[in-house]
């Protein structure tokens, strides 16, 4: 029954009013694929997906110098990989590069169970609310579905 | 709790519990996980080549299991009666060895778009290696291939037609008898997955006349790990073994082996007599029940799970309008609330129901839905566990939607 | 009885029984027969795709003993480790698989002519599919594959070495670092026959350098129907699946499909949970007496046993005259007396023993006996045991030929 | 233990001291298959093979006007095999043909457990001492070898 509270406001709230659920670039191909065309020099497009539970959204963000100016998503699936994506938003917003991989590495080392430290989730800020989601590793894909799409993004990024 | 739970340990451990999701696996009851316990303390062995006391009580109780099966579903033979892991390894012998016998380059399989990937994939696979085509049966509103829809379908190229007789989605039963008639006379072989099948409707092979039947014992009150392959002597004496080694053969040299006769040919290794033990005592448990029992309960429990949930503008059911017609199983999806979100919170409401693609991606998408809920009844389950079911569906709805 | 003996329901029921057959198949003891019997009773369900906590439990049952299982045989992930239902199926993928990865026509596969059928038929029937040479090893007097024959038997061909480690007729170890490395520099995939190994020796999968290595829980005080094949990663990924359906795969759409990660492309239906945590409390059990006292225990009844056999004239002992080196395994003849009828006047002593050709008929015409005895034991036998067999010996002599 | 009493005196005496394990044809290449050139009209030969425990028997019989006259074997094989082949032969030599196949059928049905009539099966003779292999399923095959072998030569001889 560890679920239950993981329906908590915070995620309800993410999932009704999804602020960050939105588009960065015009073309509208960009849904379907990494399509370069339509990343400028600032934003970049990248699609996840969750083959078991068919979550897919296709996550945008501008960086300028090393700071995440903004991120967008679109995409279907369950209240828990849309709010997530939504949450990870606000977090890494205004934040460096390093800063964000940062955050997506703990977020899913937190979901996975690994990281139980109070004191250092607490970083993690509103994305704290799906930390029970470890008790139920079915849903796991789900939570780190967005937080596994940024931290590529952003890896590749620094790679280049 | 009923008098039917009250046989399932895992029911009396779990009061609370509806246990909705009987169409993946079923519970055990006592007298099955004593049968296989009794077995490993009283005769285990290694069967069949064993000439001490212990080895001929496995290979009896072995042996014993198989006439028992061969009975149960009135196989004319018990060699006829192939000991698998589980439904999908039957498909997949099916898929290889008859294949293997009778496809050539340009022809035809014939399955329905309805079938779990379990049928589906083999014969892909199959298509692929022989150079073959896979071709699709839809069914009608009601979830049916109807036999216009079969007759269409069907070319002097179908070899194969192999069909699942109750879909685990919508619950709809095929007419298998008049379906196999239509490809007997065009001299397709017929091969039907009984999984979803045998739980619910008594099951007689010679009256249904296919060609090949599979199914799982774990769906049927059975441990999981034995599964049965039920296959027409004349087939399975010309088809290819499959698996290789162990006591599936009788003279080996270093280049060649010559196969032992049915139905160890195709039982290759040390078997699952533990599984089978259990499966056996699962028959004798539904025979207890009663498969007169078993329907007539299913059917009030599908009645009143479908007409609750009709009720609800905002649930949309699967497959026919006719409870009686789904075999317990009822897929459905709650308007606005993903099916993943909506099995965890049942979760929470101690409702065990299934939410996805139920391994039938290309159905799903038939329905145009991708994925959706699924409860699915067991004889043993009551009416207080649909109740539990409506009330769960109402309360997710409202929680994300408002009252 | 001995301590060890009492751990096993079916020693305690049959107090004078000496169980002889341990490699067709060892008793189960309590604690892996409860173990099953609690997993159906508290936590049964189909796992992996469900959400809902039964399924969670019989998800994490599954998981953790693969855990189990990769740390017992010292695999890097466990990912690495394939549920299958014995060795013989394990030893069937392979052969199937990596085949298909790797063997061109002309190529040749390389095996022992002391192969249980079960690593050969498939190897036969790879042969012939691909269009290769099956070649074989010989041993020497010790029933050892040496360097020197292996080095003779490699080309540049030869694209897959598959042995046994410990041979279920003479009880010989192989030294698979040694020959693995030897292969390896040759670019030749190494797979490990480890049936009647891991029940007598610590394997580390690591040290070993095989690419492969399968298995059965039978063989090792888990139920019938639980079996396990380790391949390295590098292998698996790239090897086209073996049996499709159920959960081993991502995407299908009507003509073709994708396939899930390891493990779970090779592990299609519906698996055998209550098997894998019956595996799993074998380990546990196993690691709980140690592996110190299995071998010295083994060792010295093996030494027991081969000494008081060698003491008959009448008696003929296959392989290494050293008993430390047969692994509990003793395969003999008795002159004048077919194997058949020693193996039943065995058990009308009350000794169980297997008298045939033990699944490895080109190593009995090797050995030029067709049919011998077996007496092969487990650390929970006694000396009192190797006594009733020898006491039992020779009275099936004199009873046959006078005193 | 119910196999304790197959060994029993008549059992172990026909596998000792065998009467008719000989030959009645001369050519040695009819040990190997069914040769019609070593058949005369009156002598024929088969091959039993029982491949899961590889017991082997070549059986002539001799038959004259409808009469067994003569039976011998060669081969291999455990007691029970060899015994039981040496006790079929002392039962049917004399008998007609149709004697000789019911003798067969009772026989088999005997070791196989499905025919218990006392008074019936005392016409077996001898071969009665091999009753309780019944007990022993994996040693049926060994008993019944001999008997399956007449049983098909008689009645392929009917057919011609
Ligand atoms: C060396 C060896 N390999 C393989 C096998 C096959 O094992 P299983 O029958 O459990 O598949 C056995 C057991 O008989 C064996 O002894
Ligand atoms: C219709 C149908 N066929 C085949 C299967 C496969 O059964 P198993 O997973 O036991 O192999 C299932 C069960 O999921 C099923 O519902």
């Amino acid at each position: 029954m560890a679920l239950n509270n993981i329906y908590n406001d915070i995620l309800m709230e993410h999932n009704t009013h999804p602020d960050h659920k939105h588009k960065l670039s015009n073309a509208s191909d960009c849904q379907t694929a990494i399509n370069p065309q339509c990343e400028s020099d600032a934003i970049l497009v990248k699609k996840g997906i969750n083959p078991s539970c068919g979550d897919e959204i296709v996550l945008e963000i501008n960086v300028e110098d090393g700071i995440i100016k903004d991120v967008a998503f679109d995409g279907q699936g369950c209240a828990v990989s849309q709010a997530s994506t939504d949450i990870m938003a606000d977090l890494v917003i205004g934040k460096t590069i390093d800063e964000a991989i940062e955050f997506t590495d703990l977020f899913i080392k937190m979901v996975r169970g690994e990281e139980t430290d109070e004191d250092k989730l607490e970083e993690l800020d509103e994305a704290l609310a799906l930390k029970d989601i470890a008790h139920m590793p079915a849903r796991v894909k789900c939570a780190v579905l967005a937080w596994h799409t940024l931290n590529q993004m952003l890896t590749d990024k620094q790679k280049n | 709790m009923n008098l039917y739970k009250n046989y399932f340990p895992i029911m009396r451990h779990n009061k609370s519990l509806a246990y909705l999701d009987n169409a993946a696996t079923t519970q055990k009851p006592d007298m099955v996980i004593d049968a296989v316990a009794e077995y490993y303390k009283q005769e285990n062995a290694n069967p069949l080549r064993g000439l001490y006391e212990l080895s001929q009580k496995a290979t009896d109780a072995y042996e014993n299991a198989r006439k028992k099966i061969a009975k149960f579903i009135n196989a004319q033979k018990e060699q006829e009666i192939i000991y698998t892991r589980n439904a999908s390894e039957s498909l997949n012998i099916v898929a290889f060895s008859l294949s293997d016998l009778v496809l050539q380059a340009d022809d035809e399989i014939l399955i329905s778009i309805m079938e779990h990937h379990s049928n589906m994939i083999p014969w892909q696979q199959a298509a692929k290696r022989h150079h073959a085509k896979l071709v699709y049966l839809y069914p009608n509103e009601d979830g049916i291939i109807t036999t216009d829809e079969l007759t269409n379908k069907l070319s002097t190229k179908t070899k194969i037609l192999s069909l699942t007789h109750v879909s685990n989605v919508l619950g709809a039963e095929q007419n298998i008898k008049e379906l196999a008639a239509i490809a007997h006379a065009n001299k397709t072989i017929v091969s039907v997955d009984g999984a979803q099948a045998i739980p619910h409707i008594k099951i007689d092979v010679q009256k249904l006349d296919c060609d090949f039947y599979s199914f799982s014992g774990h769906k049927m009150y059975a441990p999981m790990g034995i599964g049965v392959l039920y296959g027409k002597q004349e087939y399975l004496e010309k088809m290819p073994p499959f698996l290789t080694g162990g006591e599936m053969i009788d003279y080996v040299d270093e280049q060649t082996a010559t196969y032992a006769e049915l139905p160890y040919k195709f039982e290759a290794g040390t078997q699952n007599v533990g599984g089978a033990v259990g499966l056996s005592a699962a028959i004798d448990f539904m025979e207890s029940v009663g498969y007169d029992t078993i329907i007539e309960r299913e059917t009030a429990l599908g009645k009143l799970a479908g007409d609750e949930l009709s009720k609800l503008p905002y649930v949309t059911i699967y497959g026919s309008k006719n409870p009686a017609l789904h075999h317990g199983v009822i897929a459905f999806n709650i308007e606005g609330v993903h099916p993943h979100d909506v099995a965890s919170l049942m979760d929470s409401g101690d409702v065990a129901i299934r939410g996805g693609h139920h391994c039938a991606q290309p159905l799903m998408r038939y329905l145009k839905c991708n994925f959706c809920c699924r409860a699915s009844m067991a004889f043993y389950n009551d009416n207080e566990d649909i109740h539990q079911l409506i009330e769960r569906v109402k309360y997710i709805r409202s929680y994300f939607h408002g009252a």
